[in-house]
């Protein structure tokens, strides 16, 4: 089980672990059994604030030399910072750590679905099956091949045993899995082209003035466009109506400016959510009142 | 305020009286399907190559490659994977092609997905048996190394110590053309080829802006507009845009190849694109007239 | 080619026939894979957080070097699972309020790198400037363009922001100028979603472009010649 | 971010805007406050007009469409993992759900991050206690997908095709799935209503959906929806936040058409904080 790191677990590292777990137990058990609604309403909202402040603050803090804690953690990308700045990250990698814990409600999710179908036998339940097959195939050969630890390009000369791990997660990975993947990414082509189709029709103006800005980007792109507008000189303002500068010209000084407009107005809208989620004014949509 | 519904999805004009021009509204999405997929087959197995004029920014990239001193090193940065391999392959080839054309020699690298190394070692070699090219002398394959930005930084004083070992494990230190290769300083030209945001940041803040070391780059054509801004301030000497700018850096150096072939099917991709919604509106047209009159 | 690199050869290919099946209706075969798809995408997600988030991050840290406390991280996390239990949900959202706070936070330290670029880069002079220094377009210009341009630009800008304002009514004079400026922006807006269309095509089509070359000359191309001597 | 436009500042690159300096610090209490203080007057009963905004107009209309037919709704808040927009998402579900739940139909939500899954449970079902129909509240209703863009694409596709749904509501961070999403979502004859803040995504929904909600829209739905004084207070401090926005735009521009350039003005805000 080398891919569970060297065993070292010495006995006072499990005192000390055990000590914590029955430690975060009484802790959780006493606040359920005392918190009131109204108590355990405030603390959630105190969690969320102080949260939010950690990580806004560390922005707005006047940077210093100073820190918090002491610094010999090359987290600061070698740039100066202030008292919370060593923070940041560790305090990211707990929080993917803790995040990384809810991946069992997502499979959890997907087994109870996909088992119902199978033990119901309804209808598509072969589907659901194929489920559980390949979902512990990928499981099972996943963590077998790492375990094995195999450099990059192969050594030419493998066990039977790791040659089967290896070629068994091969086959499932660029056999089956980057294949789907890339095949239903590039469904794409053929959505965007009768996606073009349906609804670039000169009906509105709206339709209209997306239709031509397409046109004239899609032509500036290949050498068709090129080839229409051939005539046209190279240089001064005359070449911007070469249809591969024009639809260049467009990105730029047309598409730009509006997806600036667009972004400038979502930062203020995203700010005005934050500041309601770290204040908790958003609750009640949320979660209503405790019960 | 009209509605932003879609001047799509809901009934056609016209579209009662099933007539010639209102069908043109609504052929079936599987005729649009098969005949795009019948296009693109079409053009990979049979080319039919198209004039193509080297934009500036190509024109930039392959100056750029041209004129890198004798004795400095061509580092190309393969930051993709099998996702944009379509426009990313071509373009790494082209450059590669170029270095070899000037007889450059060159350094692959990969920051980002490892699986890049790979791909990109695999065209390599590929080309490099053209030009009768030799691992370790002409060219080398440093791999994927891990860390991203820390890459950069630990780069900057020390080059070899940074790289370590080399695509196959063995120690750079040992190949001819890492000879004189101490800092970054001794790289020549920096291109980088990827479909991901921010190695161009990476780059330039770490590596181009404090080392002077020049840069340029070669992006999928959805992220390129993003990066004329460092193009105009002169950060990035020449970018090539898509499998488009692959095929006009095949086109600068006479080397008409995979781009070439993917920007036909590309043209006449678009092309189809183009007629249909041709079509679409002519319907629309011609059935709205049909109602005014009747 | 090895065994193994022939069986990988074939069930890409059918995969992808398959993933295509779907172009004309959901069916049977898509159906199947859709099932495969998100086993293996399922059973991915589990083996690459245990070895490239737990291990590293968490593991490593309290059993090989030693430190304890990192076992309050499973404790928080499965903190989650209470949402299953009715009397025991305030603590998972308790948990849940670490993240909202997180999500805010984040986005306060966000808002500047994001967009204040954007703001400064809106900074156009609006008149001639004779700067050889920084010349502002690739293209070289006139200098009379290069203004109207400008102007166009913070037109365009300014336009697109007036669509956004909730709260004013169109009514009114100064309302009135408000919906004619929205109107416009609502105009550009369009051309720049019509101009994000198109620059999106290529990239769609080079991924089809991506398969074909892989089924004709990978797959088909390693059992025709003639296919694999059209191959690039 | 892709998009983003070099500094016209020497050196400094990305690291200048590692942390915030005074100006930062200025324009955002300024903005903080403007919002919070409109929050609090609406609290205090000050009335407040907001436009039309058909996209989002649309969306009881659409949940009513479903109950007429007697199929479910398909909700989508994105592929984001927990941030401001996944939440935003999650607050129009919740308006959704309270609508369905009171015309007795169902919501199936397909979501790709699992720590965002138990948030949208809890939502869910808060949603249906509010509606006085807790008993309705189905567990296996709200699924988890796939973490993989494209698995996810494929599945929510397959749940549409599979439970007939009649309208598909889309809100939330979105990438190249989205297409996939909707263009299948057509083909089945589903009512579509989508939203997302990144324009990227917009032509496409634009093309397929039949309402779409653009940009900031997106983040005036809590307040349009729900009329709360509190998020109507909140969405009238956006629009001042904008004004503010504007106003020094204008006035950057204002100054580098005198000065000749826009350097200087950028050099003085930027320059050293602390």
């Amino acid at each position: 089980m080398r891919w569970l790191g060297p065993q070292q677990a010495t006995t006072p590292l499990v005192q000390h672990i055990l000590l914590a777990l029955l430690a975060s137990g009484a802790l959780l058990y006493l606040l359920h059994r005392f918190l009131g609604p109204r108590g355990r309403r405030a603390l959630i909202v105190v969690v969320t604030f102080l949260f939010g402040l950690f990580f806004g603050l560390e922005y707005f803090l006047p940077v210093r030399t100073k820190t918090l804690w002491p610094t010999g953690l090359p987290n600061t990308g070698g740039s100066a910072g202030n008292l919370l700045t060593p923070g940041i990250e560790p305090m990211s990698n707990i929080l993917a750590v803790i995040g990384a814990f809810t991946v069992g409600l997502g499979v959890y999710s997907l087994v109870q679905v996909h088992g119902r179908n199978v033990l119901r036998r309804r209808p598509g339940w072969h589907n659901s099956l194929a489920f559980f097959i390949s979902f512990l195939a990928m499981f099972g050969f996943g963590l077998w091949q790492y375990s094995l630890h195999l450099p990059e390009p192969l050594p030419p000369t493998l066990t039977p045993l790791q040659a089967f791990a290896n070629n068994g997660y091969e086959f499932l990975f660029r056999g089956l899995y980057a294949p789907l993947q890339a095949a239903t990414f590039s469904l794409l082509a053929f959505y965007i082209a009768s996606a073009a189709y349906r609804a670039f029709r000169i009906r509105t103006t709206d339709a209209g003035l997306m239709m031509a800005a397409a046109f004239v980007v899609m032509l500036g792109q290949v050498p068709i466009g090129a080839w229409l507008t051939r005539g046209l000189p190279n240089e001064g303002v005359i070449a911007l109506l070469r249809l591969e500068n024009l639809g260049d010209w467009v990105m730029r000084w047309l598409n730009s400016p509006a997806q600036r407009g667009i972004a400038l107005g979502v930062a203020i809208g995203a700010l005005a959510m934050s500041l309601r989620v770290w204040l908790s004014l958003e609750r009640g949509t949320f979660f209503a009142e405790q019960k | 305020m009209a509605d932003l519904s879609a001047n799509s999805a809901r009934p056609e004009i016209g579209a009662s009286a099933p007539g010639f021009w209102s069908r043109l509204q609504q052929i079936p999405r599987y005729y649009i399907y098969l005949l795009l997929a019948m296009v693109v087959i079409w053009q990979i197995l049979f080319p039919i190559f198209l004039p193509i004029t080297p934009s500036a920014t190509t024109r930039g990239l392959e100056e750029a490659i041209r004129t890198v001193p004798e004795g400095k090193l061509v580092l190309i940065s393969a930051d993709w994977d099998s996702s944009t391999q379509a426009e990313t392959g071509p373009q790494t080839a082209a450059v590669i092609e170029a270095c070899l054309r000037h007889h450059k020699p060159f350094v692959l690298m990969t920051l980002a997905p490892p699986m890049g190394a790979k791909l990109a070692h695999n065209i390599a070699s590929e080309i490099a048996k053209r030009y009768h090219a030799r691992y370790g002398v002409d060219w080398a394959n440093w791999g994927y190394k891990y860390g991203t930005s820390n890459v950069l930084m630990a780069m900057v004083k020390d080059v070899p110590k940074m790289v370590g070992s080399d695509f196959y494990g063995q120690p750079v230190k040992s190949l001819p053309i890492m000879k004189g290769v101490r800092t970054v300083k001794d790289i020549g030209l920096v291109v980088e080829v990827t479909g991901l945001a921010g190695m161009t940041e990476m780059w330039i803040g770490l590596i181009q802006g404090p080392q002077g070391v020049p840069f340029s780059a070669a992006y999928t054509a959805v992220m390129a507009p993003g990066y004329y801004p460092y193009l105009d301030s002169g950060q990035i000497e020449g970018m090539l845009v898509g499998a488009k700018g692959a095929a006009e850096m095949e086109v600068l150096i006479a080397r008409p190849g995979r781009g070439m072939a993917i920007m036909s099917a590309q043209s006449w991709a678009h092309v189809l694109i183009m007629l249909f919604i041709i079509v679409g509106n002519l319907g629309y047209l011609l059935a709205r007239g049909r109602e005014r009159r009747g | 080619m090895t065994g193994t690199e022939i069986a990988i050869l074939w069930a890409a290919a059918i995969a992808t026939l398959g993933v295509y099946s779907i172009l004309y209706r959901e069916n049977p075969v898509s159906r199947l894979l859709e099932h495969i798809f998100v086993g293996l995408a399922a059973g991915y997600l589990l083996v690459t957080t245990w070895t490239q988030n737990l291990q590293a991050k968490w593991w490593a840290p309290m059993v090989d070097s030693g430190r304890w406390y990192w076992v309050f991280a499973p404790v928080i996390g499965l903190l989650f699972y209470f949402i299953y239990s009715r009397r025991l949900a305030w603590l998972a959202r308790l948990a849940m309020g670490i993240y909202f706070g997180q999500a805010a936070g984040v986005y306060f330290r966000e808002f500047f790198p994001l967009y204040s670029p954007q703001i400064w880069a809106s900074f156009k002079p609006l008149r001639p400037i004779f700067d050889a220094a920084a010349p502002p377009v690739s293209v070289s210009l006139a200098w009379w363009s290069v203004v109207i341009q400008n102007w166009l630009f913070v037109a365009v800008l300014l336009t697109v922001m007036s669509y956004f304002i909730f709260s004013v009514p169109h009514e009114g004079k100064a309302g009135r100028a408000l919906g004619k400026s929205a109107l416009m922006g609502r105009w550009f807006l369009m051309i720049a979603f019509g101009a994000m269309f198109g620059n999106t095509v290529m990239a769609r089509i080079s991924l089809f472009i991506g398969r074909v070359q892989f089924l004709l000359q990978d797959w088909l191309g390693h059992y025709v010649h003639w296919l694999a001597q059209r191959g690039m | 971010m892709a998009g983003g436009e070099l500094l016209p500042n020497e050196g400094g690159g990305v690291n200048s805007l590692e942390h915030a300096n005074w100006f930062m610090r200025a324009l955002f209490f300024t903005l903080s406050a403007v919002i919070v203080a409109s929050v609090l007057s609406a609290q205090r009963g000050r009335a407040m007009f907001i436009r039309r905004i058909p996209g989002l107009s649309a969306i009881e209309e659409a949940v009513g469409r479903a109950t007429e037919m007697g199929k479910p709704i398909f909700f989508s808040p994105g592929i984001d993992g927990i941030g401001i927009t996944t939440l935003q998402a999650l607050a129009i579900l919740s308006y959704i759900v309270r609508l369905a739940a009171a015309r007795v139909t169902r919501v199936l939500v397909a979501l790709r991050d699992s720590t965002v899954l138990p948030i949208a449970e809890e939502t869910v079902r808060e949603a249906y206690d509010a509606a006085g129909r807790p008993e309705d509240y189905r567990p296996e209703d709200v699924r988890f997908v796939s973490d993989e863009q494209f698995a996810y694409a494929l599945g929510s596709v397959g749940m549409m095709a599979r439970e007939q749904t009649a309208t598909h509501f889309l809100f939330g961070g979105f990438y190249a799935e989205a297409l996939i999403l909707t263009e299948n979502g057509r083909a089945l004859g589903a009512l579509q209503v989508a939203g997302c803040p990144d324009p990227v995504q917009i032509p496409f929904f634009i093309a397929t959906c039949d309402y779409v909600v653009i940009g900031d829209e997106y983040y005036a739905a809590s307040a349009y929806l729900t009329r709360e004084p509190t998020l109507t207070g909140s969405l009238v401090g956006q629009d001042l936040g904008k004004a503010v926005l504007v106003a020094l735009i204008v006035t950057g521009i204002v100054m580098a058409t005198v000065l000749g350039g826009a350097t200087p003005i950028v050099a003085a805000l930027l320059g050293k904080g602390g």
